[in-house]
């Protein structure tokens, strides 16, 4: 590995001072030149020829590293040790204490010793510009508008850059898809960009190749091909929405007659497509408006976490849930689900119900609605039901089905005729063209190519992007198919299971790094333009496909630029002006699509007679992984170490089952006194026998989980993801097969006795009592808007022995509104990416050592043991509270306390107050007493208990935001506010002579978050939105009466519940 | 000194065994003590409890080098545990320091006569024992090689300490105690270090003792000034020591965590530390006499003096822990409530049973003077003690940091390999200090056994 | 006669119990003595006293240094808290007294333990590992069981045969000069 | 009894006592004083740079402004060290044959930076921020010197935290009008006192405490 990256860097070296001349070749879009210009030259110390970095950081420099002792050690077994002891950023880390390990240190830390008397640092250099670009100045992010391009969606970015490097992506605001926000996904996309692991030039049977060198043999191939008029060509991509790649490929066909383009997207649902073909007889995009709703139906749809548009949903939908005082009022939200997700659990009424049985319930609205004759239900889905059809009725035009992605086509055509008869078509929700460039259906397409390649019929495969090998149903048995195929070339970021199997591989650039385009969920597209040449020997599916058409070498943005040309003609914008424009703002003006009127040719009587699936049958569901999707960014460190939303697990996919089935099964959880309920959960392991294949799992009881229902989430379990992805959790697609892609019957799971250890990171679920999450109903707000202050409560102001400290200038707030948050975690990867925090691997998650600024805490309202009928926090005590608790997430970042406990006991005044109310963490004073940590009831601080930091790798010291201090081992860190973005701002201002303008400072946090939740400012002024939140009746602080005075107060969740089930 | 002591023989004094055996003179003591560090040959088991000893040192420094190279994150701390071992063996060690002190400042103020055969070697324990104690403040730090920011001098980044925080209170108290004990011990040492001098067998010894014994002459004029130093300094180890483990007990009582935040922790970790050093005293003194033959002045009196020392403190340790179960429930602080009912249902209770097994239950036996006089048995519950006192320090520290506030926070600890071998390596440390200390230096005050002989003889006198 | 007795430090009687030596020291006195010293194994009582020893400056001593220690210890924490560098910890007021007694206290202790013992130590003019007393032979047993009495040649009355003459008179055993090493 | 030590031996064990305390106190004073001298804080150590450019000459002799290299620093953090191609502005015609600005002609030639040495260098986890300094009436010579006169640049402040912490407790003596910020031969008037005050509350300077806060210089 080590050797392969040194080789890789000496590449870097020459991309990137080849990036100049191929960038110079285009005069026009001057910011894109500008960009690449900024490549090779520098800022201070600071130069992007990595090597130099190396050679720059380890020289005691660059304005973002601050060191301790050791680093300072230049023996070279001492460093070279270090290498060894911190392979990769997001390592695991090995506590593993051999001998010959343990003797080395002792000999390298006598070298450091020598040395720790010095404090003299060496010469260091200025490495200025030769030719500064214009428009640059020095110290002075630059932003860049682009979009990341995610299944039948792309969401536009704004991504900062440093002197030519992609440090952080910020949402759009101009695009329809993001609004000014992001999620997760979006957020940790920039570490892929510098994941070491990527792969780095082509490979011709792991042979390295140059670029040309691939040309040549394309061009062979491709002449073979058009002698045989394209027979046995075969082109698989997954789902495409970028029209210039669409534009490439059709020219492709039309060259070669005989030639096909499968597609295939394991994680992204078919029955959309197959509903609206069902209802509407042609291919047809919905796109809904959640912000004009009243009354909200999911049928097992997470459209506020996932899917084509979930931001604009999120955001849409959260303001439907601002809560100004108890006159106002709420949208409704109900949802039918299998598993909790983000979308579920901040519902106003669950109800868990196993996905197979979601048709019959959405024919049994169906038949209330008078659509079919009535089907009966039984138990809660029938009270449940009626309260619904009542609910949605009264909001005629002003309601909202939704059927979820990985729900069947019946569902979905239903969905629309419900919707059609509830007058919602054209108010809550409408209908456009498709997004995608080419709808086909899964797994039909990838079926017909597995049988082509078995027949033998397929002479070359183009595998643009993708992982069949790992990630197709096991019954096509991709890999046997392969085999026979004479020819494969696969483009990838990494060097995966299926590259393996390909006699080409071309690595596959990062959307940062290449000129592409995408549209998102309503038809809206965007120029992506690249932050950054490409950091290795990579190239764009477009750069892949002209290799093979009649214009080899035709580059990625000669592409893009020429389809746009043509477009422009027909958008009536000459290119020239608009081109300029499209790539500043981030979107395409005029490519929204516009609404179509699609009419029903489907009618719920007409569907085939429905067979239930027994109810004491286990049925297993396959979900995507919230974090790693469907495998794709199983190498990223930040997502594998993101706690998922409603397990909090993290590093882990498990077998997600009901507490009642969990009894049955005999399976359970074992807290480990290492970690514990914050840290090491030992679960137990089982066997699964599903369609005709096995897998085993560790299972993992979850409050809420339908009750006969399991999940196997996707994407993990990978064998060839590179250094951090590999071999984590278990591989669902194993199990997986082509006629059961999401829903799977008659499998059997038997324990096999021993236990696996989860890192999880918030084990206990119960608030035990403690004013932390304070909740209510509408009515009840409306009856006691004060309810968030009953019982404990901060103790009035002046009943304190001494005097208070007035801050007369800013005093910095944060107000989070728990009625908003849906616990999607984009806040806590976008803390991650902007303060330069470490990864530590799963070890010590275990050990209850996650560094995360923000953490998202999941509380299960009134949850019993029936043991002790005391509150529980552990779901391996079966009580009946378990099986559909309601869930609440609360953000937690530093509290920012008047009176902060820490700064009280810190030895060194390392943690002081700032004038202006902050609470100043100053690492370079800290000496690691952890008292601060101990002294915080809300346990925020995050200590550096060893050398979590990656100091060596070179790529990801390029990723660092240099406003921000790295922090190396021993010393405590936490959240500031994002003290450097106030900063930066004050200067602005300062310079101005004005006062900072509300707004004007957001916090990493506030400006991820798709709900508009968080929002910080100034409290002393009255009119600030932070100050107007504060004044609110539902603002209340944690544990008020510790009297700590947080900066960082809550504003009490309200929930909507409908009167008729509150009732019984 | 005037001693009031019933002359021997009188009908109730028979009762009680004398503080010194029958038949000694000035000569007989001093040769006896003296003899013990001058001539008497290195015996095999001094040279293997030596080596033994040493080697586990050895592990302290391995540790310790170790935990320098990796970070504190090779011990079982986490978030929120954010202290561990360490701070519970720091807490341990110091209150085992106290009995020392204790012993030769308020017992000399207090006049009695049974301290003077052990002051010494208690006072060398102390020593010793704040040796141990000092050693953790500096490397449970995240980064010790920067510990010299707590001490208060003219930086160039014009920063200070901060001392509102009990951290800094303890690097003075600790750094006084120790500055204290060590001139106490050494002024107590001056007449014998003259004596062994005088003493020497060879040229070696001489030169040692003599530099070491200052020229000290015993002139009227020296033991005049002397004696009133060393009262006053008496008077000021008292005070001293009492505050050490107070500010020790402010670490946790000024902390807002739920089983920390208490007023009762000053007076009951003082009874602690009393209670932990009497034990500790125990367990050396009890091997000591045997091995030396000093039964004739560390006798069954002292024994049983120092049992009931212990079982007085052990009470009121006892009442310390009632006292926390009752205001948390009389004050109905949920918090409080909460920790109270972790501790007797939570997932560490067994540690709790363990602690009042060995630090309530167990020193009840010392009611009975039959248990007080049974030297082996004595030694077998000074032992479980100390342990005892090890636990309440980790159910202090520890236990109560596992649940505080929020929920969501709660985590588990569970010590590594390191934690047990940095706890092994000070007690090494501190027993190859004993080891050294019995052979180079008279672990019995000669000076004032000899007064004693002289009291002893006068009462005898008396009675003809 | 004139060099010799520059060498002479004193003469010295021996005695083996504190009460001999006690008595001899009184009279010693009474005959007019002012120089007297005695030795012994432990402080005999009176002793002091009886050669006109009464005042000793070591308590003032360590007065003054528990007030000096004192002060510094307040001074230094006030300073450094509300003067060179005032900064808000955690809403507590930048001249926290209270919480700066426990250092208060312990550099009281330190200053007056210190001045003490050095104080002992200087005014017994110790270290002095030189004294003419170690010459005489039998004077290793001051250490041990043996009480002496020296009365030192710049003694007005001191005259060698005369004084050892007196000391035998009062019971001493080996009467012996005291000489410097020439 | 024989005495053990020669008479000297008092002599000698009272000096050597005190020589151990006296000694104590220098060492640790002398450390205190190193840790405030040039060879920690490289005050006043001017460095070899590979061109021998000459402050004096540029700026005290020719008069050229100090922006019109270091461009950026009235409106960013870094006062920006001038590309090569600034000094090919002039010395493509200038001196353009001269021995010893080969290296500048060099870099801009093979397009490979000119690498300088850097002279100010301040601890990496303070973030300095010259506009500020710039716009809030802090002149380049109050912490560089008189730049003027340097034919070869040295760092002519400490450049410690205590250093810093003076100026950021009472910036007035320091405060100059705008159009003096860039004048390196600048004097405090006789009427500094009052200016400094006008000029504190022209610049809405900010309050001692918030310009003490760590936060305003650490992150």
């Amino acid at each position: 590995m080590d050797a392969m990256s040194e080789h890789a860097n000496d590449k870097e070296l020459r991309v990137l001072q080849g990036a100049l001349p191929n960038a110079a070749a285009h005069d026009d879009g001057h910011d894109h030149e500008h960009k690449v210009h900024a490549e090779d030259n520098t800022l201070r110390e600071f130069t992007l020829n990595l090597a130099a970095v190396r050679a720059k950081l380890k020289g005691k420099s660059g304005k973002q590293y601050w060191r301790t002792l050791e680093e300072l050690a230049d023996d070279p077994h001492f460093q070279d040790l270090l290498h060894r002891e911190f392979p990769r950023h997001a390592s695991e880390w090995d506590d593993a204490v051999d001998r010959r390990n343990f003797l080395k240190l002792m000999g390298a830390s006598l070298a450091f010793a020598g040395l720790a008397g010095c404090g003299r640092p060496d010469e260091s250099h200025i490495v200025p510009y030769v030719k500064q670009p214009d428009g640059m100045v020095l110290g002075k992010p630059n932003f860049y508008a682009t979009a990341m391009p995610f299944g039948a969606d792309a969401v536009g970015v704004l991504v900062e850059s440093h002197e030519g490097r992609p440090t952080k992506i910020e949402g759009n605001p101009d695009h329809p898809s993001s609004l000014g926000s992001t999620d997760a996904l979006v957020q940790a996309s920039i570490l892929n960009l510098y994941d070491p692991d990527r792969a780095q030039t082509v490979l011709e049977n792991g042979e390295i190749r140059s670029w040309s060198a691939f040309l040549d043999a394309a061009q062979g191939l491709a002449t073979a091909m058009k002698a045989q008029n394209g027979a046995g060509f075969r082109i698989l991509t997954g789902t495409v929405t970028s029209p210039t790649l669409a534009w490439q490929l059709r020219k492709l066909l039309a060259l070669y007659p005989l030639a096909k383009w499968h597609q295939w997207e394991p994680a992204s649902g078919g029955g959309a497509r197959e509903g609206a073909k069902l209802a509407f007889g042609r291919n047809v995009n919905t796109v809904y408006v959640p912000g004009k709703a009243n009354v909200i139906l999911s049928l097992d749809s997470d459209f506020l976490a996932s899917g084509p548009g979930h931001i604009a949903h999120a955001k849409q939908y959260a303001r439907r849930r601002k809560l100004d005082g108890p006159n106002d009022t709420l949208n409704r939200l109900y949802v039918v689900e299998p598993t909790p997700t983000v979308t579920g659990s901040s519902a106003d009424h669950r109800l868990p119900l196993r996905a197979g049985d979601i048709e019959l319930f959405a024919r049994a609205l169906a038949g209330k609605l008078g659509l079919s004759s009535p089907v009966p239900l039984s138990g809660e889905a029938a009270k449940w039901l009626d309260a619904v059809a009542t609910d949605l009725q009264k909001e005629h035009g002003a309601s909202l089905v939704v059927a979820g992605e990985y729900q069947a086509a019946a569902v979905h055509a239903l969905a629309h005729a419900i919707n059609a008869s509830l007058g919602n078509v054209g108010k809550t929700l409408y209908y456009t063209d498709p997004v995608e460039a080419e709808p086909t259906g899964d797994p039909e397409s990838l079926r017909e190519l597995c049988a082509d390649m078995d027949a033998g019929k397929v002479d070359l495969l183009l595998i643009l992007g993708g992982n069949p090998l790992y990630d197709a149903p096991h019954d096509f048995d991709f890999t046997s198919k392969l085999k026979r195929v004479p020819t494969a070339i696969h483009l990838s970021p990494y060097y995966d299971e299926t590259s393996v199997y390909c006699h080409w591989h071309v690595s596959e650039s990062h959307y940062l790094e290449t000129w592409s385009d995408a549209r998102a969920y309503d038809g809206t597209a965007t120029i992506i333009q690249p932050l950054i040449a490409p950091l290795y020997y990579s190239r764009s599916a477009h750069d892949v496909v002209a290799a093979f058409s009649d214009k080899p070498g035709l580059p990625a943005y000669d592409a893009v630029r020429a389809y746009w040309t043509e477009e422009s003609a027909r958008l009536g914008a000459p290119i020239d002006v608009a081109w300029r424009k499209w790539l500043n703002d981030g979107i395409v003006h005029g490519t929204k699509f516009t609404p179509i009127a699609a009419e029903l040719k489907f009618s719920a009587t007409s569907l085939p007679v429905f067979k239930p699936t027994p109810a004491d049958q286990i049925e297993f569901i396959f979900r995507p992984d919230p974090n790693v999707h469907d495998g794709r960014f199983a190498n990223n460190g930040w997502l594998q170490e993101l706690p998922k939303p409603v397990t909090k697990l993290t590093w882990d996919n498990a077998l997600l089952v009901s507490p009642k089935l969990a009894q049955k099964l005999e399976v359970a959880h074992k807290i480990a006194s290492r970690g514990g309920e914050h840290g090491q959960v030992r679960s137990t392991v089982v066997d699964i026998a599903l369609n005709g294949s096995k897998v085993t799992a560790a299972a993992w009881t979850l409050p809420g989980q339908a009750e006969n229902s399991v999940v196997l989430s996707l994407g993990y379990g990978r064998t060839l993801a590179g250094f951090t992805g590999s071999n984590k959790g278990f591989n669902a697609y194993v199990v997986r097969t082509s006629n059961a892609l999401w829903v799977a019957g008659d499998g059997k799971i038997t324990p096999t006795g021993d236990d696996y250890p989860l890192a999880c990171t918030q084990y206990h679920f119960n608030m035990e009592g403690r004013q932390i999450l304070s909740t209510a109903t509408l009515a009840e707000y409306q009856k006691n808007p004060a309810f968030a202050h009953e019982g404990a409560e901060a103790p009035a102001k002046d009943n304190s022995l001494y005097k208070e400290f007035e801050y007369k200038g800013y005093a910095w707030g944060m107000a989070i509104d728990l009625n908003k948050c849906n616990g999607c975690n984009a806040c806590v990867v976008a803390c991650q990416a902007e303060n330069n925090i470490p990864v530590v691997g799963k070890d010590q998650v275990m050990r209850g050592r996650e560094m995360h600024w923000i953490r998202i805490d999941r509380y299960y309202a009134n949850s019993e043991s029936a043991a002790s009928g005391k509150a529980t926090g552990d779901p391996s005590e079966y009580n009946p509270t378990l099986d559909n608790p309601q869930t609440f997430f609360q953000p937690v970042p530093c509290q920012q306390c008047e009176n902060a406990p820490c700064e009280q006991v810190c030895p060194v005044g390392a943690t002081v107050h700032s004038a202006e109310g902050l609470n100043d963490m100053v690492y370079n004073r800290c000496i690691g007493t952890r008292y601060c940590s101990n002294n915080c009831p809300y346990k925020v601080r995050r200590f550096n208990f060893l050398r979590f930091q990656d100091w060596d790798t070179p790529q990801l010291k390029l990723l660092r935001n240099p406003e921000v201090s790295v922090r190396s081992r021993g010393v405590m860190e936490k959240c500031t506010y994002c003290v450097q973005r106030i900063n930066n701002g004050r200067i602005e201002a300062e310079k101005q002579n004005r006062p900072i303008r509300d707004g004007e400072i957001v916090t990493a946090c506030e400006s991820a978050c798709p709900s508009e939740a968080i929002v910080f400012g100034n409290a002393n002024d009255p009119n600030s939105r932070v100050a107007k939140l504060k004044a609110q009746q539902r603002n209340y602080s944690i544990l008020g009466e510790l009297n700590s005075r947080p900066r960082t107060t809550y504003l009490a969740a309200v929930r909507n519940p409908n009167a008729e089930l509150e009732k019984a | 000194m005037s001693v009031t002591q019933p002359p021997l023989g009188t009908p109730e004094i028979r009762r009680l065994d004398p503080v010194l055996g029958p038949g000694h003179t000035y000569a007989s003591v001093t040769d006896k003590i003296a003899s013990v560090v001058l001539t008497r040959p290195l015996g095999i088991g001094w040279l293997a409890g030596f080596a033994l000893t040493f080697t586990v040192v050895m592990v302290l420094f391995i540790s310790i080098a170790w935990l320098i190279i990796k970070g504190v994150g090779i011990w079982g701390i986490n978030v929120p545990i954010g202290w561990g071992f360490a701070i519970v063996n720091f807490v341990w060690w110091i209150g085992i320091g106290h009995a020392g002190t204790l012993i030769s400042a308020i017992l000399f103020l207090l006049n009695q006569k049974w301290r003077t055969s052990i002051n010494r070697f208690a006072e060398a324990m102390t020593l010793f024992a704040v040796a141990c104690a000092g050693i953790f403040p500096l490397i449970h730090t995240g980064r010790p090689w920067m510990a010299y920011y707590m001490m208060p001098y003219p930086s160039t980044m014009g920063i200070w300490p901060q001392f509102r925080s009990p951290l800094i209170w303890d690097v003075f108290a600790v750094s006084t105690y120790g500055t204290v004990s060590l001139l106490f011990w050494f002024v107590g040492l001056l007449p014998d270090l003259a004596t062994l001098r005088d003493r020497a067998k060879n040229r070696f010894q001489q030169l040692i003792y003599g530099a070491l014994a200052m020229g000290w002459r015993g002139s009227a004029h020296h033991w005049h000034r002397y004696q009133s130093a060393y009262l006053l300094l008496a008077g000021l180890a008292t005070p001293l020591v009492l505050s050490v483990h107070t500010v020790v007990s402010f670490d946790f009582a000024v902390a807002i965590v739920p089983g920390w935040h208490t007023t009762i922790f000053p007076p009951y970790f003082v009874a602690g530390a009393i209670y932990s050093g009497f034990a500790m005293v125990l367990t050396i003194a009890i091997p000591l006499r045997k091995a030396y033959g000093l039964e004739d002045f560390i006798t069954m009196r002292h024994l049983d003096n120092m049992a009931k020392v212990m079982l007085a403190t052990g009470l009121i340790v006892a009442y310390g822990y009632f006292v926390e179960f009752f205001m948390a429930f009389y004050s109905g602080n949920k918090f409080d409530v909460f920790l109270a009912e972790q501790r007797l249902h939570g997932p560490y209770s067994h540690y709790y049973y363990a602690l009042i097994l060995c630090n309530i239950l167990t020193p009840q036996l010392l009611w009975f003077e039959k248990v007080r006089r049974n030297v082996a048995l004595l030694f077998v519950m000074s032992l479980v003690i100390n342990t005892g006192m090890w636990l309440e320090r980790f159910v202090i520290v520890v236990i109560s940091l596992t649940r505080d506030f929020v929920p969501s926070a709660w985590g588990r600890y569970q010590p590594t390999f390191w934690d047990f071998s940095t706890l092994l390596g000070t007690i090494g440390l501190f027993a190859m200090l004993l080891f050294l200390f019995v052979r180079g230096l008279p672990a019995i005050a000669i000076s004032e056994m000899r007064e004693l002989v002289g009291q002893e003889s006068h009462s005898g006198r008396d009675r003809k | 006669m004139k060099e010799n007795r520059s060498l002479l430090f004193g003469v010295m009687g021996e005695f083996s119990t504190p009460e001999q030596i006690l008595s001899a020291a009184k009279q010693a006195r009474s005959a007019g003595y002012k120089h007297v010293t005695a030795y012994t194994p432990f402080p005999v009582e009176g002793l002091a006293h009886a050669i006109g020893f009464r005042w000793t400056a070591v308590p003032l001593i360590t007065l003054i240094g528990g007030i000096g220690g004192g002060l510094t210890g307040f001074g230094l924490q006030y300073w450094v808290a509300a003067i060179t560098y005032p900064m808000n910890i955690g809403g507590r007021p930048l001249n926290s007294w209270p919480a700066f007694i426990p250092v208060t206290f312990e550099l009281t202790v330190l200053g007056a333990s210190i001045f003490a013992v050095v104080g002992m130590l200087a005014l017994n003019k110790l270290p002095q590992p030189y004294h003419p007393i170690f010459s005489v032979e039998r004077f290793a047993h001051a250490s041990t069981d043996r009480f002496f009495l020296c009365i030192e040649a710049r003694d007005p009355k001191f005259d060698l045969a005369e004084t050892a003459r007196f000391l035998q008179s009062v019971a001493a055993e080996h009467v012996s000069e005291v000489k410097y090493e020439s | 009894m024989a005495q053990i030590f020669h008479r000297s031996a008092n002599f000698l064990a009272r000096f050597s006592l005190l020589g151990a305390v006296v000694l104590g106190g220098v060492a640790l004073t002398g450390v205190l004083v190193v840790a405030r001298s040039p060879y920690i804080t490289n005050e006043r150590v001017s460095r070899e740079q590979p061109v021998q450019f000459s402050h004096k000459h540029h700026v005290g002799d020719e008069g050229i402004d100090c922006r019109y290299c270091h461009t950026s620093v009235e409106s960013s953090a870094y006062a920006g060290i001038p590309p090569t191609k600034t000094c090919m502005n002039c010395h493509s015609v200038l001196f353009n044959n001269i021995g010893y600005l080969e290296p500048v002609r060099e870099s801009y030639r093979t397009d490979q930076s000119i690498q300088w040495v850097k002279v100010h260098r301040l601890a990496d986890y303070v973030y300095f921020n010259h506009s500020i300094h710039i716009n809030k009436g802090i002149g380049c010579s109050s912490c560089h010197g008189s730049i003027n006169q340097m034919p070869l640049v040295f760092q002519a402040s400490p450049l410690t935290m205590s250093w810093c912490l003076d100026c950021h407790r009472d910036p007035q003596p320091n405060l100059r009008p705008r159009d003096q910020i860039f004048n390196m031969d600048w004097k405090a008037p006789a009427d500094q006192e009052e200016a400094g005050k006008k000029l504190a509350a022209d610049y809405k300077l900010r309050t001692t405490a918030e310009l003490t806060s760590c936060s305003t210089c650490h992150r």
